[in-house]
């Protein structure tokens, strides 16, 4: 569950350790803990989780936007995800996990620091911790995991300014994306102190005598302010609504306006050149998506499981929705409105995996269908901006509808889990208004730092390099112009 | 020698070919072609985009024949490519000047 | 294993306490039990082997029918495949689950009740039964596994009907399938009571004072009784192959009977528009099928290592059985004979995987590649029906021979695992010909069921919304008729 | 781990009584040890881990080459990939497995022996070792594990005869180069008695009182070596660099030397049929690859999570160090470049997966990329052979560099994890020297080995039935001579 | 009547279309092929394989047009095609001595 | 001006290109088209289904040339084109009243 991630155990050490000291004399007996032992289940899940988030990325993602291009630049989507996917899995290991993290001193709230650079002092041995007191796994499966995440993101952004964007203008923006945009919100969001601090400080709180109370009580403020900022605001993100989606969603948007449109939008024909790609891409998309999805419980269990029906359910409600709206509207049910449907659900159900309950998620996934296909229809032409492949209208836009409505659907009385609270042990009573205004700040904390820190670095490229080659070069394709190839010679 | 040019629908190939085939004409060339005509097209839609596609799959024949033999090409075509609806194509004949075969040399109608 | 799955939590419930309540006396000193708590290591390998099933379907499935027809049609089977599985999960958690894994009271033996619908009652706590006495997995991941199974096998159908059925009239007859076919195939052939349920009673019965034999024996006759029919029968299919294969097999030849033979049939060469699509259909469903198959031993413990290797070896030996008989009638082995014969093995494979040994399930493949061979060529042409992708010709007959096939191979003395008796807690004794001729039932069961059951549906169906278009439609092309756009632009 | 393997029960149970009965005076009180039973973590991750190396072979491996030759000889890879498969996975389990990893008698160092053959005595229940004293897995899902190596290896070498060694000319060629270059090699580099025969052997010598010390020397003596000539020389291969990589590329350019070069080559241009299809491949053998590195780790531990964490980094490193070099020699980055740094990267990572640290692995992948660029294009145009897929460029190449590298990069202080001794059980001193010329010398008996024995082996299969088609034949392509088949018709 | 053919840029090819159906000319076929010419081509790169590309994708339209319309159609096309660039393309005319509709068995004019 | 029209071979196309822009022509057109007629085709196997495929791939290449050097270019194609073998092709010879380069208006030899 990526509503908090594994604490930096530094951290937790020192913090750990001044609770104990406190904690003292309230429990003499109990023993000095042992380190907790990874269950080789957890571990055993998270690796295929893992696996299976970069078969989301490559190839399905690449395929799903490559389908929908015209041939003569197929090979650019295919390589910009690519190289998305390479660039930024290095800067990951780099500084990318420990910007996300690790305490970020000062800045904390915002981003992390560079403890953990060049993943100094990780071992096979180093463990991370679950969403469950006492359980962990280790720390380079967290580290795979996540970065699976760091990778999609930016890849994401690219069907944005797809057929026009030229490779070496993106091959600069992405990893700037990458450390200026996503790194920072994936710590604001998933960034917490972890369970074993948190449960550490609460019993030493209720534990302390009279004379202890002050500082238990400092100590438990301590560790819940060690978290980032939408954290702090209570939002939930069981996979990434936020971070994944709603963040390339709007980075996607500024670029398809600041770069312009393609030459003969609107005037020439541009029809998917293989929708039989664009279905292989959405398919490994959705059996990609449970790794994303389920992965994101960091352990084989309930949750995982409840996850897993989720990311089931609402997807295939999400296309059915889309089909039979398409089928009114314009008198056909489509494949590529099915899949784009269920992409859709997909994105809605993120944030919701691990919170909603199964009919929760059915209803969810069809409000996510209706509405990012008006987003992608009569939204889109209305404004008439160039979002080559709906990367707002089905990201940003689902990812909105998911995260607003997981704050609705978490109900306990709609059939949700509640959230759950660490310093009680129990979950947490639940209010429809706090929940869901917590949801709407983190969107707006998310489409204002993006948006802005996007449109920033776009400018930035254009002035390095330029974005956009010349007309010609762009009617003969960026297959042949960026890379000297050809997708298909039959 | 004639050159017969028929624009035909593609699932009459087979029957034109073998038409052809029964007049003792042995050889013909085939290409793949779109057209444009009296024929209505239809529309292709994805996500927000709608494509009017005037432009329909054709097959166009290309045979070569001895000048006495065209009106009965003419015919067969017609005959084997005839659906009676908009769309059924066109014949055309040209002349050909010259002809050769390229393995043998051979030149005019004995090269066809 | 799927020759029986987990038992409804309340039926056993009711039956434990009653036996429990009998037993009381015999075993004072016995400590209550305590709820079975999963083992994290099956939780993993089911959430992947779910995933994997997935895989098959889309796109393995849908490639390996798609890549088969006319570059025309490309879109309407993708359309079809991926539909099948969005409108089959939905109904699947609606009532599906309820009316296949949930007590029917007095129709127990054909179907479940309605106990389940909307998946009352079920939380990520909750425990679903494997096939090891107080063994559990979380309920909500079975759901998910047994949700795919569910979704393939109305897929399967569509192959035989490929080109020419309209979608309005598919969209129709495959939710109606999966409720009056597929779920009480399934209840009648996986239903059981469970193993704690069953051991439990045959304990309670062993213990038993002469004043409490009878009242043991009619709880230990309930246990029994708490089963589908085919299940009762003493039949066994390890994961599927009268309820996934015999069944949407006879179903897809009903289906091509009575919608009649594509426009152009027998005239015009149909040669397949991308043998490419079908061959990586082919060995996505190869690896999907270890999902559908080890997964069916619902633990990660020997039983799915087993599974595994039957499953690669007979389908390998089914590939190349074919492959040597094509050389052999036809002159030369064909890359689409080599990948048909790998899923006729698979299909052979899927009731034998947990009950043969290996060298049985290469003998077994070879059997299955050279039968179904035959049957999509001499007898097919024989006949001249049109079944437009061989779903009768490999996966009924497949089937069949599989079905039978375990009946024969399961046997200890051929290197199979024998089959456990819960009563007795060790491997029952094994008459080849009772074994054989409970197979044989359940294949008959299944073939009158489905073959009937469909024919009903179509007919149904035809009258509703008709079951073909125009036949210049047909010519035009099911994708731009049916769904208004075309695969492929290049 | 693979730079050893399970042993063979049989094996160990001798050397392992008699290490018994020599200790037994030493500590008389030990308990007898009971059997270990397999953690379902360890299970459920290798059953996973082992789908994913097929994914690799079918389809990943067989649309990488299939997309880099002409549309008239798809189909001809696909079949040949897919048929490599089939055919080994049958010999597999007859005798494959048993000459691979079993105890060869007196040709023990170079092969195993046939006491395993058809799988004589291994059940659901049988356990085969890992790397850690006492952690076991079922034997079976080792076979299959195992089984995806010897499948995927021959399967490699199809890269180097593509579009004109002629199907049957394979068919014979694959299962012989098997049975005498790949099953021999996998002995020689991977088999060994196992950690626990190897540590109660130590333990036993440690206890030994001075009148038993020579037998128990003896005994440790007789443990260490039972083990392959490349293991014995302290050669160290984590995944498969030598036994894998190079023995097939060294086999491959064999192959393109005795074959001849393709008609036309040279004067024809023979541009990739579909880059599309070579990157779903290439991203496909990635995804895979972690079930084929991390796997090779047979335990769902730390040392799986630093596999997946090379195989992740590594790979990236050498597609950027690729894609600038190329940028930099030729003016554009290309997809086809990308990917084959990628796979550059992984040949190269392989053996050093669970050895070298994260940043060493970044360092060793782009050197593999930059090596094996040079390889690709100005070597292999000096020297003028046609590898038509660069199976030498690439996989003996990058197999080289990564054998090499992993004697360097295992250092501890270059973060390395050093290599454990058993019979001290710590990490052992680690001298570089030693270790590279260890290194070296598997390397080049692997290069020897495969290099004579696949030279023969060409020979007797030309004697036999020929190597090639006809000119005409070879420019009609080999999907409609071979195999009577068209891979497209549009 | 004449035979048309023009050979031009593909992206050119709806303007074309347009142009032409201005005319009233209600009919045309269109092939998509490779031309060569004093338009340079390109170089492609695949690992160690440089091809220098001479063809390049171009349309050809062939529209039948009765011997009157001959000027006006071919200035239609140069207007609709041009860009002023290398590589603009032709036009050819040739005669057609017989047309005829499938159909209807209309001949010449009366079937075009 | 003449156009000759070449059915030939796939793989000889490039021997015939640079035979052609030996004699100075610095223009072709090419079409990838499908033949049909001595040369026998082969059969197709999927599983139960047997197609036999008459029509072979070929390449079409137009080059319209000055009336002058009609000779040298068929020879010349000729030349390139032959094999010896069945299915080496055919080249027709037919007439071109006019010709227009669409960049610059030129027209006839000018244009060509
Ligand atoms: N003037 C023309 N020149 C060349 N081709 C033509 C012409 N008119 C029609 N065609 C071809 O003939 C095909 C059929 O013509 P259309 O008008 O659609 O129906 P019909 O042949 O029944 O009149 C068109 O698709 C086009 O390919
Ligand atoms: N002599 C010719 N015969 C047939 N087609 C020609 C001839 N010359 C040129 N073409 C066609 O016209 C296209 C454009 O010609 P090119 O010389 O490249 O530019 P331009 O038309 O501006 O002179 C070529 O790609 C080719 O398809
Ligand atoms: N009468 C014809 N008209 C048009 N094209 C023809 C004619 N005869 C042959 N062709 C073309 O020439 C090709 C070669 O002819 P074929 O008879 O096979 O061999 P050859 O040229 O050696 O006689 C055929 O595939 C076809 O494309």
């Amino acid at each position: 569950m990526n509503f908090g991630t594994p604490r930096r155990i530094a951290t937790a050490a020192i913090l750990g350790g001044l609770v104990w000291m406190l904690a003292a004399p309230a429990f003499a007996q109990t023993p000095t803990p042992t380190p907790p032992v990874p269950n080789k289940g957890d571990t055993a899940w998270m690796l295929s989780a893992t696996v299976l988030v970069l078969l989301m990325t490559v190839p399905g993602l690449a395929l799903f936007y490559g389908g929908l291009v015209r041939t003569k630049n197929m090979l650019s989507i295919l390589m910009q995800v690519f190289y998305c996917v390479c660039i930024v899995s290095v800067i990951w290991v780099l500084y990318g996990y420990s910007l996300a993290f690790s305490e970020g001193g000062s800045f904390n709230s915002f981003v992390g620091g560079f403890s953990k650079a060049f993943l100094i002092g990780i071992t096979p041995d180093s463990m991370a911790e679950t969403f469950s007191d006492g359980v962990v796994i280790p720390e380079m499966v967290y580290i795979c995991f996540q970065m699976t995440f760091a990778a999609i993101t930016p890849a994401l952004i690219v069907g944005a300014l797809a057929e026009r964007m030229k490779f070496a203008a993106l091959a600069l923006f992405i990893p700037l994306w990458a450390t200026f945009v996503y790194f920072p919100i994936a710590h604001m969001v998933w960034y917490w102190a972890g369970p074993s601090a948190t449960v550490a400080a609460a019993k030493a709180l209720a534990a302390a005598g009279p004379e202890a109370k002050a500082a238990a009580q400092a100590a438990m403020d301590a560790v819940s302010a060690n978290a980032g900022l939408a954290f702090q605001w209570g939002a939930i993100d069981f996979a990434g609504g936020t971070v994944v989606h709603i963040n390339s969603g709007i980075a996607g948007l500024m670029g398809a306006l600041l770069i312009g449109k393609r030459v003969g939008y609107g005037r020439e024909a541009m029809p998917p050149h293989s929708l039989t790609m664009t279905m292989i891409g959405a398919a490994l998309l959705w059996v990609g998506w449970f790794g994303f999805n389920a992965g994101s419980a960091l352990e084989a269990n309930g949750s995982a499981a409840l996850a897993m029906l989720n990311t089931f359910v609402a997807t295939a409600a999400a296309a059915l929705a889309w089909l039979v709206t398409e089928n009114v509207v314009k008198g056909k049910p489509s494949l590529l409105g099915g899949v784009t449907g269920a992409v859709a659900g997909l994105v809605a159900v993120t944030p919701a995996a691990g919170f909603a309950g199964p009919m929760g998620a059915i209803i969810l996934g069809i409000v996510a269908g209706v509405i990012c296909f008006i987003a992608c229809s009569a939204v889109k032409n209305a404004l008439g901006y160039d979002d080559a492949l709906d990367v707002f209208g089905v990201h940003c836009v689902g990812g909105i509808v998911g995260a607003i409505g997981t704050g609705i659907l978490v109900a306990p009385y709609l059939g949700g889990t509640g959230i759950f609270d660490y310093t009680t042990g129990k979950i947490a009573d639940y209010s429809m208004a706090t929940q869901v205004i917590a949801q709407i700040k983190a969107v707006c904390l998310t489409l204002v730092w993006s948006g802005v820190g996007s449109a920033i670095l776009y400018t930035v490229v254009r002035a390095l390099v330029g974005l956009r080659l010349g007309v010609d070069q762009e009617r003969e394709g960026l297959d042949l112009v960026d890379h000297g190839e050809r997708a298909y010679n039959y | 020698m004639k050159l017969v040019t028929a624009i035909i629908k593609p699932f009459k190939l087979e029957e034109v070919r073998s038409a052809l085939t029964d007049l003792g004409l042995q050889g013909m060339t085939v290409t793949e072609v779109k057209g444009y005509g009296r024929q209505k097209g239809h529309t292709e839609i994805y996500r927000g985009a709608e494509y009017a596609v005037s432009f329909l799959p054709k097959v166009k024949i290309e045979v070569v024949v001895p000048s006495g033999s065209v009106d009965k090409a003419v015919e067969a075509i017609v005959r084997a490519a005839r659906t009676g609806q908009i769309g059924d194509g066109k014949i055309f004949v040209s002349a050909v000047d010259q002809a050769v075969r390229v393995r043998t040399g051979e030149t005019d109608d004995a090269a066809i």
